[in-house]
């Protein structure tokens, strides 16, 4: 069997983590290609259910990345992800989910290197995790 | 049903050298929706861009994918593309498989399979796009500026002079701020009324500012280009146009021994009062909480003598509205209180002083006319020991932070007693000398070489005073922190500079937020300094941390000319990237609750209640709506909004979710 | 001249240590001196407060042997003065009451402080025996160790005939359990100074 | 009043005049106190200058006895004590770990529940309630308030008036119908715990308190503390002859103070104990007026 191929979807705000990504490519950095990114204003602007929604569809884990505290480019609008980040984790928790799917991190638009680190060191630890496969149960609770 | 054209850019080898461009273009045909698909070796080049024009008009595409760069490089070119050819611009999108993919990636099958999923992304996306229109707000091009210091006054002047209306509200009954009190000021030593008091003058004169002294903001509405503005104008007691500042009101009246605010307590005034000679406009007040006859009912004194009958007990305070399109704060900053250290003796002993104090008694406008004498007994000191950092850096009973401009001004201070009292001997008792700037620590250096003040690093523990001495407890750290005790005649300390005790509710009133010392914060400390983060509101000078003449200087006139630039045309123009709420026909109107959480979470105050009414004015329900002169389009309330009411134009649920669907 | 190496067996820097015990930090200190300036006793220190605590600020073994074997951490009084005025509030008292300790840990004190270790032992001593202060044994004891026979000769006999030293001391009821304290902090009786 | 007493081994031994002046004048003011039984010694100022657990287990036990004895308050006369108790409840309450490491020494629950409180305090609160018509002689001498270190610091431990011009003393003496001078010596140290041990610090120490005292008028210094009195009485002899000059400084607990106002007997306040005599020159009072008038408050600093 070939090895499993983890798909990773990324959530990431248009001010640093999109523009970090950017600076990954003009700096020719490699990293594994499992990742596919979505880009937004803000990191403020992701709700749980868009997390789940990726769940859903099949993605065996999620990376949400944003500007560093006191740096987002609305002001506060990391500072509200991070908040709602906290509380999603409980609620995951709370329903059994595997929480280590979910990956935070801070990423400017400065650190090419550190989203291709970032990237790498999810997909390891989500092949580790092996696939997702409570999607159907999410699917039939309502999310799909 | 959408007619998706997707354009496959090679970027030379750079995007062709590791991903398979046939294969993509093979299969973005097959993705439903698309109905052509090419590639080309530079898409943004003349030849690349005239394929995308022709495709658009030849097979009627709704919607465009450049697979190329990424969007940030050249998104602005492909819509402008776009646009040209009578597709809005917000039809376009670009799918990154430069720098998301083929910069990133070894040359393999999976390397295509990214880039093709990549595009799938974006058509998915493309599909649920609607057109979108830039927004137009009016501006009123007339700007308030709050506090009449040299930050309030030069961003006036400035503003006033590019053509534009100012209204510059000052709360004292002069302007001038802090700077009209110094006596002369580093790195020069020029005198600081000499340069300022014209500036004051050509305020008052200037046809384009409205000047309202003794006044202050009630309150703030509206949004950039559209505030509305209610200012309180406190009754002076005596009716200006009449008054023509002859001053015999303040000779006659009998309260002469209240201590005067400019004077910083070191001289005296009368009830009716003027702050200072050159004070603009050069006309009196009544003190209320003094004054007899507001006291006690009798007196008038001032009234019987005045020559022009301008005295009005009975006048009330005046409300005063007006619309501006933009607002500069530059309120300024007061100085901590002593009080802190009672280790210090401040207000105990007389000849115990702060930096503001000193600056009265150095200034040839001020209670001694220039010469340096004692506030206990008028004698010339003989030896004056500076205290810096008296407040700042001490966590324990003051503020954490540096004050930035007190080692500026003791150097000054001890210089300037240097130079009037010869035979004096100044100490300095100091943690660090911080002289950053242009000619600063060729100030200092100045100060110890040349005019011989002795700078002794170590903090001062205790003063007392014994047989008319101040007897000042320091160390020397430089020494091995050896005790060091002065017997000095008079101590100044350099007192820190603190937040306006009101800042708080300013800040609040004007919907500008504040760090935790209580100065206003602007949008972003390095890119954005005169900025807040509320549109058309800017800050400058020392009400948003402490700052010396000339950096208050080059932020107010940097403020100035963010006001010119807004005003520079009659409306806003702005990305449509906005949030909105879900309007329907009655008589449900809006799926929105009304709960309101939209409105905590926006970190703009773009969140405004409509209330929704029957014809004959009942009310049906109050429901969000954004103010779209105000929103940045973050998005923050539409992740929060559970009734799903909420939407951000050009990232809505609908098009993220089938991102989301085609990944 | 100074060196930041440190011997393998040296363990650790005392000011961690320091933190670790008192929850205080040596870095917080800004080294302005107004301990140093307000300190009763500074000038007969070797080393002012501050200058103490810079001692533990860069983790040089040989600067915190100095610390240990100076005479300053005997001489500080408590008098919380420094503290009061820090503008850090860095708790000096409690740094000199922990390098006391790590002095007499290491048998490392300043010559001069001799008498004073003397003092508070033989304070200790009685405390432990009485579970009271019994002031004329107090003395006895010492002046038996610091050998300062003759110091007070002439103040304390105006003291008894005051009534102000009692001749007896006040034993309280429940010695074992201060003798249990004892063992359980200072450890088993220290060795006469 | 009814209070917990911790009197302290020193007002059992050489400082006992203070014990006797404070159970002399208790009645008049209507102070009931309790001894906590079986209480022992603090440790000041040795244990802490030896081991840290000693000098918080030394006092946990004697708060730990006040708690199952059932007060609430306790009243610890010399500051000294009261320090060590103050600053070891302070210390308890903050590091949980530490309570419980320390009760398991003492072999009792220490739960923090007594308040600890100065002389200065409980005498404050007795004279707000009113003392009229029990002063029968006026104690009408300019004197100066000695507070010493540790009432006032750490401000933020203790808790109590203003840590560096403190007033309690001074309102009290006041009621009393002295004239507290205002001098500058009011917290400095005098030497503490080395009135034994280091007598030539103690002597250069006292004598500047005492000289200042006597350079501003004072006709005796009035203490709260046995240390204090120790240094500045016993000692003074000593710090005379450090200064070469005489003080012949009377010092005064403020409780024997108090007692002489409400016209008790020298004897049953224990003045004859002290090494300085306690006497008064008989004129001079006019002059130390004008010296207490000219310490309010200077015009033209204050906004008003
Ligand atoms: C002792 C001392 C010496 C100094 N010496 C020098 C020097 O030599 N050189 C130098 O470069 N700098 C010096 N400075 C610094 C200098 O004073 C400041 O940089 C400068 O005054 C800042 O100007 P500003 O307009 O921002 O604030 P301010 O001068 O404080 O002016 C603020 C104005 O706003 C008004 N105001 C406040 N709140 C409101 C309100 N709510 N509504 C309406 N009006 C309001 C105030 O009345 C005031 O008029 C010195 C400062 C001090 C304290
Ligand atoms: C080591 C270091 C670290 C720093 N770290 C920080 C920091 O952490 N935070 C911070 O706020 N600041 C930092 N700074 C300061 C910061 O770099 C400067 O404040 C800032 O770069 C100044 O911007 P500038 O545009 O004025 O000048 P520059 O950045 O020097 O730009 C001047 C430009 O003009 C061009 N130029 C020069 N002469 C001509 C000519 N005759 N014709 C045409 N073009 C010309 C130059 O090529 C250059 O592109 C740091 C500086 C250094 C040296
Ligand atoms: S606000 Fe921040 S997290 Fe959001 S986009 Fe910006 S920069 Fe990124
Ligand atoms: S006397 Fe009358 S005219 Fe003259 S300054 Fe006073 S109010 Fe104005
Ligand atoms: S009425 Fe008031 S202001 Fe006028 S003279 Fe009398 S006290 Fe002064
Ligand atoms: S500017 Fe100088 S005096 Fe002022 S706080 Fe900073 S270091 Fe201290
Ligand atoms: S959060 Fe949603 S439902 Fe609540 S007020 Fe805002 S728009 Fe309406
Ligand atoms: S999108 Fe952001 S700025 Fe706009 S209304 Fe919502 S929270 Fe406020
Ligand atoms: S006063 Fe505090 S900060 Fe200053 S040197 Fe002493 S311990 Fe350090
Ligand atoms: S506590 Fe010790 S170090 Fe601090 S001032 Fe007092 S004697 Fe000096």
């Amino acid at each position: 069997m070939a090895e499993f191929e983890p798909k990773i979807v990324a959530f990431v705000c248009n001010w640093c983590t999109y523009a970090g990504a950017d600076l990954t490519g003009t700096s020719r950095i490699k990293y594994a290609h499992n990742v596919r990114m979505i880009r937004l204003p803000c990191t403020g602007r992701i709700d749980f259910m868009l997390l789940l929604k990726a769940f859903a569809r099949g993605a065996d884990g999620v990376i949400v990345s944003g500007c560093h505290p006191g740096d987002c480019h609305y002001t506060a609008g990391n500072y509200h992800a991070r908040r709602r980040w906290i509380l999603f984790r409980q609620l995951l928790d709370f329903l059994g989910f595997d929480t280590q799917r979910l990956h935070f991190a801070w990423v400017s638009a400065a650190e090419g290197a550190k989203w291709a680190e970032t990237v790498n060191s999810v997909v390891e630890e989500v092949r580790r995790l092996g696939p997702f496969q409570n999607y159907q149960q999410l699917a039939r609770a309502g999310i799909e | 049903m959408s007619r998706i054209g997707v354009f496959l850019c090679h970027c030379g080898e750079n995007i062709a050298g590791t991903v398979d461009p046939g294969k993509v273009v093979e299969a973005a045909n097959r993705i439903p929706g698309v109905v052509h698909s090419i590639d080309y070796k530079y898409m943004c080049s003349d030849p690349g861009q005239s394929l995308i024009r022709e495709a658009i008009k030849e097979k009627g595409l709704t919607g465009v994918i450049v697979a190329a760069c990424s969007p940030r490089m050249h998104e602005p070119t492909f819509r402008r593309v776009c646009a040209e050819s009578g597709l809005n611009a917000f039809l376009c999108e670009m799918a990154n498989v430069r720098e998301h993919c083929s910069w990133v990636h070894e040359k393999s099958e999976l390397t295509t399979a990214k880039a093709i999923d990549l595009v799938r992304i974006m058509v998915e996306k493309a599909k649920r796009n609607r057109p979108l229109f830039p927004i137009k707000v009016p501006v009123t091009k007339t700007a308030l500026v709050l506090g009449g210091g040299i930050a309030g006054i030069q961003a006036s002047l400035d503003i006033a002079n590019a053509g534009h209306k100012v209204i510059l509200v000052e709360r004292d009954p002069s302007i001038g701020g802090h700077m009209a009190q110094l006596s002369e000021t580093f790195p020069t030593l020029d005198c600081s009324q000499c340069i300022l008091t014209p500036r004051m003058v050509e305020v008052a004169q200037h046809p384009n500012i409205t000047l309202h002294t003794y006044s202050e903001l009630e309150s703030v509405d509206g949004f950039i280009g559209n505030f509305k503005v209610k200012i309180r104008k406190k009754a002076r007691g005596i009716d200006e146009k009449l008054c023509t500042g002859c001053g015999v009101c303040a000779q006659k009246c009998p309260l002469k021994k209240i201590p005067s605010e400019f004077n910083a307590a070191m001289g005296m005034r009368t009830a009716i009062y003027t702050p200072f000679p050159q004070a603009v406009p050069n006309k009196p007040v009544i003190d209320k909480k003094r004054c007899t006859y507001y006291l006690k009912g009798k007196c008038k004194a001032c009234e019987k003598a005045c020559p022009a009958e301008a005295i009005r007990f009975d006048q009330p305070d005046e409300i005063i509205e007006v619309e501006t399109g933009a607002i500069v704060c530059t309120t300024g900053f007061e100085v901590l209180s002593t009080e802190f250290f009672p280790e210090y003796g401040y207000g105990k002993y007389k000849d115990v002083i702060n930096g503001l104090q000193f600056e009265r008694l150095a200034s040839a406008s001020g209670p001694t006319l220039g010469a340096i004498r004692r506030p206990s007994d008028g004698k010339e000191p003989e030896t004056v020991v500076f205290i810096a950092c008296a407040g700042s850096r001490d966590p324990a009973k003051g503020i954490e932070y540096c004050s930035k401009i007190c080692c500026m001004y003791t150097a000054k201070h001890a210089m300037l007693y240097k130079h009037k009292v010869h035979q004096g001997t100044p100490y300095v008792f100091y943690m660090d000398i911080r002289a950053g700037g242009k000619m600063y620590e060729e100030f200092v250096r100045r100060a110890i070489e040349e005019d011989g003040v002795k700078y002794i690093r170590g903090r001062v523990s205790r003063i007392y005073e014994q047989d008319g001495k101040l007897i000042v407890k320091g160390a020397d750290t430089l020494l091995g922190a050896q005790p060091v005790e002065i017997e000095a005649d008079l101590v100044v300390l350099a007192t820190a500079m603190v937040a306006n005790s009101g800042a708080e509710e300013l800040a609040k009133k004007i919907h500008v937020s504040y760090d935790s010392y209580h100065f206003l914060a602007e949008a972003h400390p390095k890119l954005r300094p005169v900025e807040t983060n509320t549109a058309g509101i800017f800050l400058a000078g020392a009400c948003q941390a402490p700052r010396d003449i000339p950096e208050t200087v080059a932020q107010a006139s940097g403020a100035a000319s963010k006001v010119a630039a807004l005003f520079s045309a009659d409306e806003l123009s702005r990305e449509p990237v906005i949030a909105v709420v879900h309007r329907t026909a009655p008589p449900i109107f809006s799926i929105c609750e009304g709960c309101f959480m939209c409105e905590q979470a926006c970190p703009f105050q773009a969140i405004e209640r409509e209330e929704i009414k029957t014809r004959d004015g009942k009310l049906i329900k109050v429901v969000a709506k954004v103010n779209p002169g105000v929103c940045q389009g973050c998005g923050t309330c539409v992740a929060l909004c559970r009734a799903k009411a909420l939407d951000l134009q050009g990232f809505s649920n609908e098009q993220v979710y089938a991102e989301v669907m085609a990944v | 001249m100074l060196s930041q190496a440190r011997p393998g067996s040296k363990g650790r820097p005392l000011a961690d240590r320091l933190r670790e015990f008192t929850g205080e930090s040596a870095a917080k200190c800004y080294q302005c001196g107004k301990c140093s300036a307000g300190c009763p006793l500074a000038a007969e220190m070797d080393f002012p407060p501050s200058q103490i605590l810079r001692m533990l600020q860069l983790g040089f073994p040989t600067l915190e042997a100095k610390a240990i074997a100076s005479l300053s951490i005997w001489l500080c009084l408590t008098c919380e003065t420094c503290l009061a005025r820090c503008p850090q509030e860095v708790d000096l008292p409690k740094i000199m009451e922990f390098l006391r300790e790590e002095s007499l840990r290491e048998k490392k004190f300043h010559p001069q402080a001799k008498e004073i270790i003397a003092f508070h032992r033989a304070f200790l001593d009685s405390v432990q025996a009485a579970g009271r202060l019994y002031e004329i044994g107090l003395i006895a004891d010492y002046k038996a160790r610091s050998r300062h026979l003759f110091q007070d000769v002439l103040v304390a006999p105006k003291l008894f005939w005051r009534g102000k030293l009692k001749l007896f001391p006040h034993l309280i009821k429940d010695r074992s359990n201060i003798s249990r304290i004892f063992s359980k902090t200072l450890g088993k009786k220290e060795p006469s100074g | 009043m009814k209070l917990g007493y911790f009197p302290g081994c020193s007002l059992q031994g050489s400082a006992g005049e203070f014990d006797e002046s404070l159970q002399a004048i208790a009645p008049a003011l209507g102070l009931e106190l309790i001894e906590i039984p079986d209480w022992s010694c603090c440790g000041a100022s040795a244990a802490h200058n030896l081991n840290r657990l000693l000098a918080l287990a030394l006092p946990a036990r004697t708060l730990a006895l006040a708690e199952r004895a059932g007060f609430r308050e306790v009243l610890v006369p010399c500051s000294a004590c009261y320090s060590r108790l103050i600053l070891t409840r302070h210390e308890l309450e903050q590091d949980e770990g530490l309570r419980r490491q320390v009760s398991e020494i003492i072999g009792m629950e220490y739960q923090g529940t007594v308040r600890v409180l100065n002389i200065l305090e409980v005498m404050g609160q007795i004279f707000q309630d009113g003392l009229k018509g029990k002063i029968t002689k006026p104690f009408e001498h300019p004197v100066a308030c000695y507070y010493g270190c540790l009432l006032v610091r750490p401000p933020k431990v203790v808790q109590f008036d203003r840590p560096e011009d403190p007033r309690t003393m001074d309102e009290l003496m006041k009621k009393i119908g002295a004239e507290p001078i205002d001098w500058a010596f009011k917290v400095e140290c005098c030497g503490a715990g080395f009135s034994i041990s280091r007598t030539d610090l103690v002597a250069k120490l006292s004598s500047k308190i005492l000289a200042d005292a006597q350079r501003r008028g004072a006709e005796a210094i009035i203490v709260a503390c046995p240390m204090c009195h120790a240094n500045l009485d016993m000692r003074q002899e000593k710090a005379e002859k450090w200064a070469g000059k005489k003080y012949s400084m009377p010092v005064l607990y403020l409780t024997q103070a108090i007692g002489l106002a409400l016209g008790l007997p020298e004897k049953k306040l224990a003045l004859h104990q002290h090494l300085v005599p306690v006497s008064f020159p008989v004129k001079a009072k006019p002059a130390a007026k004008a010296k207490a008038e000219t310490a309010s408050q200077p015009a033209g600093q204050s906004e008003e």
